[in-house]
């Protein structure tokens, strides 16, 4: 019995979408092309996922496996396009192989190839050692050029502000209780954030205004989060009641 | 009254040719005064690609009188080529601190940086050309030329001084990283604070035994590379010894097949020490599925169905957690969390009884495993926090009473 | 009382969807006052000189398309009417259909040419060192354009051969690649940098923004919504705050009425 | 072999780190040579790392069909959906693709309308999760969470233009808490973090943290 009334919400919902889009087609509020169709799809894709809401059920795993493939091939593709051809296979493969081309190839490219082919050697079972040394190569090179930088511009730009008086000219007092609060604020949640000290006495105090301001900074975040996910939904049904019904103008 | 009056057109009279001198002075050209000094550096800290011009504010300077400069690349040649046109109430010596500092004098020198191989684009200079530099004050139609040739020649530095600040940061904290690193290795019982988190797990287990159901482990979705779940994993050690212990039914689900391994080992180990070997059954770690949403629905599945007594969220989590919570929390299991994702933390803290935030998650791991990698950087980085706080109080408070150079020492250029 | 909380959560999905299906078919106006970050971007925009050069990284995919296409397309109207040439690239394989989407319906509006009032780069990975390649050079890192155009030849792209010759960086991420942008871009190649972001990350910005690393900055739809204000062309995201405006009370009433019946709850059981 | 396959990473991982740091001290044009070599070549490994990621997940799926994993079914769709796209994107509108891209191609359209909409929609079906929470399970249970509530409920309301008409203070408050102790609190954060992420470079170049290199011999 309950197996039935599923397959029947299932048919009843199929048969109104189609019902629905053949409306849209034949009174012209959909155009007959590529694009229409298009636009059928996208309603349909969506409204397929919401289904989840409902219940978890084929046709959201349907469509959300679909979309990992989509997504897949894309990335393929722009890869492709977007990289491969005009960084390796432009400059590198085409002059070596073809005598109509006017550039030299440029064979500085073949060591970053290698190495990019040694990564793809991961999978194979005997010559994966040698991905390793692509992986020390990125690994070692990221390290190497991150590390001055992150103190250059998320410590010492990040101090910098905080290294000002609190009390010059021409300043409110709002806003230097602003800046000794700023001040409060990261000295403490630094200080929760130290284990190798008891939070007793003076340190303890001051970690708990620590959890204080994390907390206060997490609300921040969560009302923005809510904000944010909320946005992507009044997207969607911006798009099934503009694009898709013609409801909204 | 009447003095009043009379002192107030006294002094209009007076004024009036004070005015007409100003008027004249800033209209007509033959009054710009051309500045005193004038020279020509190669850049400093730089890849050899600019030089440098200074020159002594002049007191025409406005913005309706220009600054020309021309550029030869032979002393005696004809100056023909004009490098830049500013305006002569810009540019000052205040916009480049990384040559001059904070000084007082800074705002009566003008400061421009030239890119001649630029300048000369497609012609072909030798490496060591040494240019030569003109000086000219216009207004209008009139221009005065300064007869002052300046020269320099732009080089390649090896050295960046400005960021010697940046170079002695890095010095001090791997020094800082190494020694605790070779320190803990030594002294493996260096002193970590208590996480308060542990003592809740030890309750919620004890709870979980006692109303006799089971407690669920979440792993979050990334694989064994990230800190996040290596912390997890000696977290579900120490959840698993207790388990063993109490007798209780732990179920860990995964979504990384690897994760998946690794988690059988560390509870199977944690029932060996506990002398229960016979207790452990592997079909109790297992994949739920690998991507996102499935793992959701099929962990929300188990919850629904099995009722755990206790959950626990340990790792690194995206847009799941508050899914996952929440259908935690309407069961009434107690919850307990742990992660480093930040913008997942609000979440799991309104629907959890507890959660491990931020560090505290590598915290409690280096707590419970002891390893001296995991505790020695742990003590350094607390290290780094304690300097950070110190230049932080004593840069401030030296600001607040004038004295900037603590706010210099650590410019970022 | 408790069993007013375990109402079945679909009937709590159902009243989100009418309150927003209502509250786009409802017209009513709300005024919609730029917030001070997001002022700032477009008074740097307003600063610029004709002929300038704009940057703009589209570092999205389609799952945070609703908060930040609405971005795009305004930043990309204000940058057009002001007639400044715009540079779009962007670090995320997902992206370059719905940048190239953006970017040429906004150029076509205003009669811009592709290649002298405007180009297009695509997709390139390597996040960071794509980032410090571009900063050295930016031919060496897009040899080619989107369409297999060879940089080189664009006239949009004279004066420019680097991130240094960048007038403004504004940066669309969903992701981490503000500070990305910022550590290895901003901090050697010094150009002046604002971003847009989903509202996830928008509290995490903060710091930047006082720090100046960032000029403004863009949070969610809203900002979204305060750009479209601004430049006068209100479209999908200011009308995407009356829900917003609606259902974030009605959240707002959920939560506070099931904290009440808990508390209630609690209290019942302690007496 | 234990040199080739233990030794010479760590190696190669130290001398580029040291190279690299090093290099940011040093202005010279010789060495912002180094720099623009470097990127470029990292980025264009970078660029084969999208290959790693597209064999997993194409592993993944083939494994659960071969082995008739429960809903082994699904996967299949994600085959589909692949090779479709590749096929399109491969023809590239007739013009295949060793020539530029074309543009308006069915590979666009797929994207148009199968991947945007798909892609934006799921995870807009968290909104409805975070509503249906708000009303079961955000509890202030302790008085910390009381406090993360209240800011959530005054930034919410401040950052839409119906608390700007319940009071003029709500988006005064709400501006003050992004601007004062949010900003404090992430910026301590961000602190910590990047101590952090300065500390697992550090390791890595010293090869004390070889996590990089995977687990086995």
């Amino acid at each position: 019995m309950r197996k039935d009334s599923g397959f029947f919400i299932l048919v009843g919902a199929m048969g109104l979408f189609v019902s629905i889009n053949i409306f849209l087609m034949t009174s012209g509020k959909l155009p007959f092309s590529f694009d229409g169709f298009g636009i059928i799809l996208g309603a349909g894709l969506t409204l397929a996922i919401y289904s989840f809401l409902y219940k978890d059920n084929a046709a959201f795993k349907i469509v959300e496996n679909l979309y990992v493939g989509v997504s897949l091939g894309y990335t393929i593709i722009i890869t492709w396009f977007n990289f491969l051809k005009p960084d390796l296979y432009d400059p590198l493969i085409i002059p070596m192989f073809s005598k109509a081309a006017t550039k030299s190839p440029q064979y500085a490219l073949i060591i970053p190839s290698l190495l990019g082919l040694f990564m793809l050697l991961r999978f194979s079972r005997r010559l994966s050692w040698l991905s390793r040394w692509t992986f020390a190569f990125v690994v070692g090179l990221g390290a190497g050029v991150s590390i001055p930088r992150v103190i250059s511009a998320f410590i010492l730009e990040q101090i910098k502000p905080s290294l000002h008086p609190v009390f010059s000219g021409g300043e409110t007092i709002f806003s230097s209780i602003n800046t000794l609060l700023i001040m409060l604020g990261v000295i403490s949640v630094l200080i929760y954030f130290i284990f190798s000290v008891e939070h007793k006495g003076a340190i303890g105090k001051v970690s708990k205004i620590g959890i204080w301001f994390l907390m206060i900074s997490f609300g921040a975040s969560f009302g923005y989060t809510v904000m944010g996910r909320l946005s992507l939904l009044i997207g969607r049904i911006q798009f099934l009641l503009k694009d898709w019904l013609g409801i909204l103008q | 009254m009447k003095v009043l009056k009379k002192t107030f057109f006294i002094t209009a009279i007076f004024s009036i040719p004070f005015f007409i001198t100003t008027i004249l002075f800033a209209q007509l050209p033959a009054f710009l005064i051309p500045p005193a000094e004038f020279k020509a550096f190669d850049t400093p800290n730089d890849a050899g690609e600019t030089v440098s011009l200074t020159w002594s504010a002049s007191p025409s300077d406005a913005p309706d009188v220009f600054y020309i400069l021309y550029i030869d690349r032979d002393k005696d040649g004809a100056f023909e080529k004009e490098a830049m046109r500013i305006k002569s109430n810009t540019s000052y010596r205040t916009g480049a601190p990384e040559i001059y500092g904070y000084k007082k004098g800074n705002g009566n020198y003008h400061y421009v940086q030239l890119f001649p191989r630029k300048i000369f684009n497609g012609e072909t200079i030798d490496k060591k050309q040494v240019y030569y530099f003109k000086l000219a004050i216009a207004a209008g139609d009139s221009k005065i030329i300064l007869d002052t040739i300046a020269s320099a020649r732009a080089q390649g530095n090896w050295l960046h001084m400005k960021k010697a600040n940046n170079f002695a940061i890095l010095i001090i904290l791997s020094a800082i990283i190494l020694y605790f690193i070779v320190h803990a290795r030594r002294n493996p019982n260096m002193f970590l604070r208590k996480i308060g988190g542990l003592d809740a797990v030890d309750e919620a287990l004890g709870r979980a035994t006692e109303m006799g159901k089971p407690v669920l482990f979440v792993h979050g979705l990334t694989s064994m590379g990230s800190i996040s779940t290596i912390a997890a994993i000696s977290i579900l050690g120490r959840i698993a010894r207790k388990i063993a212990d109490y007798d209780a039914n732990l179920k860990v689900v995964n979504n990384d097949p690897i994760v998946m391994s690794v988690s059988q080992e560390v509870v199977k180990e944690s029932y060996l020490e506990a002398g229960r070997p016979d207790a452990y059954n592997p079909d109790n770690v297992f994949l739920v599925a690998s991507e996102q949403f499935p793992y959701v629905a099929a962990v929300g599945g188990i919850m629904t169905r099995e009722r755990p007594a206790a959950n626990f969220f340990v790792g690194y989590f995206y847009a799941e957690a508050l899914i996952l919570a929440e259908t935690g929390a309407t069961t009434g299991a107690i919850q307990i969390a742990g992660t480093d994702a930040y913008t997942q933390l609000p979440f799991f803290i309104t629907t959890c009884d507890y959660t491990l935030i931020g560090e505290e998650l590598y915290a409690a791991s280096a707590y419970l495993s002891r390893e001296p990698m995991l505790m020695g950087t742990l003590r350094a980085q607390d290290v780094g926090k304690g300097l950070l706080i110190l230049v932080l109080i004593l840069g401030t408070i030296l600001a607040s009473f004038g004295l900037t150079f603590i706010t210099h020492l650590f410019e970022a250029f | 009382m408790e069993r007013f909380l375990r109402i079945d959560r679909r009937i709590i999905f159902a009243i989100i969807t009418v309150a927003v299906i209502v509250s786009l078919v409802l017209r009513f106006e709300l005024p919609i006052p730029a917030s001070e970050p997001a002022q700032a971007i477009y008074e740097k925009i307003e600063s610029l000189p004709k002929g300038s050069h704009v940057m703009i990284a589209f570092d999205y995919d389609p799952a945070s398309k609703e908060e930040l296409q609405p971005m795009a397309v305004a930043f990309l109207h204000h940058c057009f009417s002001r007639d400044l040439k715009v540079i779009g690239m962007t670090h995320y394989p997902g992206a370059p259909g719905l940048a190239e989407q953006a970017i040429t319906s906004v150029a076509n509006q205003y009669q811009k040419k592709y290649g002298d009032d405007y180009a297009f780069f695509g997709y390139k990975p390597g996040s960071a060192s794509l980032i410090i390649n571009m900063g050295e050079n930016l031919y060496s890192a897009f040899p080619k354009d989107y369409y297999g155009n060879d940089t080189t030849t664009l006239p949009v792209l004279q004066g420019v051969d680097s991130l240094r010759e960048i007038n403004y960086l504004f940066d669309l991420a969903a992701g981490t690649t503000i500070e990305t942008w910022i550590a290895f871009g901003k901090e050697k190649y010094k150009f002046e940098l604002g971003a847009g972001c989903t509202a996830v990350m928008g509290p995490d910005m903060y710091p930047f923004l006082q720090s100046k690393q960032l000029t403004g900055l863009l949070g969610g739809l809203k900002g979204a919504a305060e750009y479209e204000a601004l430049v006068n062309k209100k479209a999908n995201a200011v009308s995407g705050m009356r829900p917003q405006s609606v259902v974030h009370v009605i959240i707002i009433i959920f939560v506070i009425f099931g904290n009440v019946i808990y508390f209630i709850s609690k209290r019942a059981v302690h007496a | 072999m234990n040199f080739l396959k233990r030794t010479i990473p760590l190696i190669i991982a130290f001398v580029m780190g040291v190279l690299m740091a090093m290099q940011y001290y040093v202005p010279h044009k010789l060495s912002q040579n180094l720099l623009e070599v470097v990127s470029r070549w990292d980025r264009i490994i970078a660029g084969f790392a999208v290959f790693i990621g597209a064999y997993s997940l194409f592993h993944l799926h083939w494994t659960r069909i071969k082995r008739k994993v429960e809903g082994w079914g699904y996967s299949v769709f994600v085959y589909f959906g692949a090779i479709i796209t590749l096929i399109f994107g491969f023809l590239n509108g007739g013009k295949f693709f060793w020539h530029d891209k074309q543009e308006g191609t069915m590979f666009d359209w797929l994207y148009s309308y199968v991947q945007v909409p798909a892609g934006a929609t799921i995870f807009s079906i968290l909104a409805f999760f975070i509503a249906s929470a708000a009303y079961r399970t955000f509890r202030a249970r302790t008085n910390e969470s009381t406090v993360l509530l209240l800011a959530a409920i005054i930034v919410m309301l401040g950052r839409v233009p119906i608390g700007n008409y319940i009071s003029h203070y709500i988006p005064a408050v709400a501006d003050w808490i992004m601007a004062v102790p949010n900003l404090a609190a992430k910026r301590g954060i961000l602190l910590g973090v990047s101590l952090g992420a300065i500390a697992t470079s550090l390791k890595i170049i010293l090869g004390i943290e070889r996590s990089y290199l995977g687990g086995g011999d």
